[in-house]
């Protein structure tokens, strides 16, 4: 967002953030109707696929299975990243039938970031922000048709995401 | 006894300069110089943009800033000092009585020169000397509760273009001249002053950073560095900056903070609000 | 500074007595009372550097230690640290406003 | 206290582009604090956001990604005025919801 030269925007954004306060009195008691019935479960976080520490084992815990690079798997990274503890990314893909997008960060500790599920009806785009450590190639995983297939980028950290 | 009377020479010294340079300070031309330099020294940079700091010099700082202004992590911070603001002190008194206009869309009146206290007040002691007033602890100045104040106060103003005033009062001049000295003046084992950085090497990269064009630098404030993981004030800013350079910071808000404040803060006079800011 | 270190094999020699010790900690107190004169005037001058803090600081964990060689070397940086941001100060008194943009 | 969670759901022609800001740590487990100890891991694993009765989106996040995290996807479907869920927890156990409107 730029200034408010542009009125509009700013007249848009101040509904939303009216909008956004009178969510927030609201949640509360919400929650405590409603929570047992959306709540986000648990048991569906795969633990050991997030403690794998390669490209290769990542996916064969998480989708027991590799890859292959594709050019319908868009991957939009920055080059440099002006700061490792958030890097925009975001992927996209002209692929049919994706059930699933992840996110490999390949010099992070431990490689997968993050794994989204895209049940149908919702499009194959998800935009994110990750912690990169150091300068590092990010790989982007879409699952089609029970294959997958990547894109991967090099993105330049000077200043990581892991230090104090 | 030698140290003390170096000391008393040097305060000496300094007092008298800083009396033979007030004779000849010239707000307005020094205004009009500062703006030429970085205008003729960044002609592609729209003058309003400015106030985005390193993002108004780098395309790709700027399209990763355009992607977390989608949804900025200052909006907790302006949510919290919102509801700061609405809610009563213990006297039943709020943020808004010690503020022209409730508080609401003032930030680029800030900081101005009292005359009554001869003193530059800027919002964030503005802030504390109303706590204070109603019976409440000050905040802390570097973050948290002041930097969600700020940051409310500056959204309330965006836009809004900067309009400090240097009156004729030679305390109010003798401020604004202090402010621009500690701007100019070189300091800690880097020997580095301000300047040195947001002017002489504005645009440059240290590292993947942008060093941010001093022109319109306080009009961001507060921000949020992704550096710091959080908010920070002018407080915050200044205190770092010190550190960076290896000079042992100030207290926050003490007198040259905010004297330096007053001096940028004038030299980004008709730009707009632009706080509170998202930063690497 | 010969004479202390001689003084000091002398004490090695004798199977360092409590006593001798003590020459080598009121070396260290004086060089680092300098120091700290230095600095405390680079404070009131509003020109420390954060350096010069860090330095005295290890200074003083070095003579706790018992490191007294490495002790007075460091009081010593921290001395010269503590100058040379107050002549940076003087030096600027003035020299700054070469900097403003006119 | 205000909600951990921000959203923003706007019912396009075709779909609803969704986009969140959740209030989090998001501790890697890698960070010192200031006295040299290692901070513990602490961050979200599961975000879920249900229109309908039907998940629509789910998030299972490692603790690489960003203090305050943010989400931005697009589902078919829904339309202005309708509810969309949001919920998370994290590797404590700790978790929030909210129902905010499509707009």
């Amino acid at each position: 967002m730029t200034l408010s030269p542009d009125a509009a925007g700013w007249q848009r954004r101040t509904l939303l953030k009216a909008f956004a306060g009178g969510l927030a009195g609201l949640s509360l008691f919400e929650a405590s109707m409603l929570l047992p019935a959306y709540a986000a479960d648990a048991a569906q976080w795969p633990a050991e696929a997030f403690k794998q520490k390669s490209e290769a084992d990542a996916l064969k815990i998480f989708y027991g299975k590799s890859a292959e690079a594709s050019d319908k798997v868009n991957l939009d990274a920055p080059e440099i990243a002006e700061n490792g503890a958030v890097v925009p990314i975001a992927v996209a893909s002209t692929l049919p039938n994706v059930t699933s997008i992840a996110l490999l960060v390949l010099e992070n500790p431990f490689t997968l970031a993050a794994a989204y599920k895209i049940p149908e009806g919702t499009q194959p785009a998800v935009a994110n922000r990750l912690k990169m450590a150091k300068t590092t190639k990010v790989v982007a995983v879409v699952e089609s048709n029970g294959k997958l297939y990547t894109a991967t980028k090099e993105v330049k950290v000077t200043v990581g995401g892991c230090g104090g | 006894m030698l140290r003390k009377l170096l000391l008393v020479g040097a305060l000496a010294l300094g007092a008298a300069h800083s009396a033979l340079a007030a004779d000849k300070v010239d707000p307005k031309a020094e205004f009009k110089a500062f703006r030429d330099y970085f205008v003729g020294r960044f002609p592609k940079v729209p003058l309003d943009d400015f106030v985005n700091g390193p993002y108004s010099m780098d395309a790709g700082l700027r399209k990763q800033w355009k992607a977390i202004e989608e949804f900025p992590p200052y909006d907790f911070a302006v949510d919290k000092g919102k509801e700061m603001f609405a809610k009563p002190f213990a006297n039943g008194k709020t943020y808004g009585d010690c503020f022209p206009d409730k508080g609401v869309g003032i930030r680029q009146n800030y900081p101005y020169f009292d005359a009554k206290s001869g003193q530059v007040i800027t919002l964030e002691l503005a802030l504390n000397q109303c706590r204070e007033a109603n019976g409440e602890k000050p905040l802390d100045y570097v973050k948290d509760d002041m930097a969600a104040l700020t940051a409310y106060m500056a959204f309330t103003s965006r836009g809004k273009r900067f309009d400090i005033k240097i009156s004729d009062d030679p305390r109010a001049l003798a401020a604004y001249r202090k402010g621009e000295e500690y701007f100019y003046t070189r300091r800690g084992q880097l020997n580095f002053s301000c300047a040195s950085c947001h002017v002489q090497s504005a645009g440059n990269h240290i590292r993947t950073e942008v060093l941010a064009p001093a022109l319109g630098i306080m009009a961001a404030m507060p921000i949020y560095r992704s550096e710091w993981g959080s908010m920070g004030t002018i407080s915050r800013r200044l205190v770092t900056c010190n550190s960076q350079v290896r000079a042992a910071p100030l207290k926050p808000q003490d007198e040259l903070y905010r004297d330096v404040e007053y001096f940028l803060t004038y030299m980004g006079n008709g730009l707009p609000v632009s706080g509170p800011g998202a930063r690497p | 500074m010969r004479f202390a270190l001689s003084l000091g094999l002398a004490a090695l020699a004798a199977g360092l007595t409590f006593s001798a010790l003590a020459a080598p900690a009121d070396d260290f107190k004086a060089a680092y009372a300098k120091a700290e004169a230095a600095s405390k005037q680079a404070v009131a001058l509003k020109t420390q550097w954060t350096t010069t803090v860090a330095t005295l600081k290890s200074a003083q964990a070095a003579a706790s230690a018992g490191k007294y060689d490495d002790a007075m070397a460091l009081a010593k940086e921290a001395q010269a640290l503590a100058e040379a941001s107050i002549a940076q100060a003087k030096q600027q008194a003035t020299a700054w406003q070469d900097a403003v943009i006119r | 206290m205000a909600s951990t969670i921000r959203v923003r759901a706007v019912a396009g022609a075709d779909t609803t582009e969704v986009q969140s800001l959740i209030q989090h740590p998001m501790d890697s487990g890698f960070v010192k604090d200031s006295a040299g100890q290692l901070i513990p891991p602490h961050h979200i694993e599961v975000v879920q956001f249900e229109h309908g009765g039907k998940t629509v989106f789910t998030a299972l996040w490692g603790p690489a990604v960003s203090k305050d995290p943010y989400l931005k996807f697009s589902f078919k479907g829904a339309k202005k005025g309708d509810d969309l869920k949001v919920s998370w927890v994290d590797n404590k156990g700790a978790s929030d919801s909210l129902v905010a409107k499509i707009q």
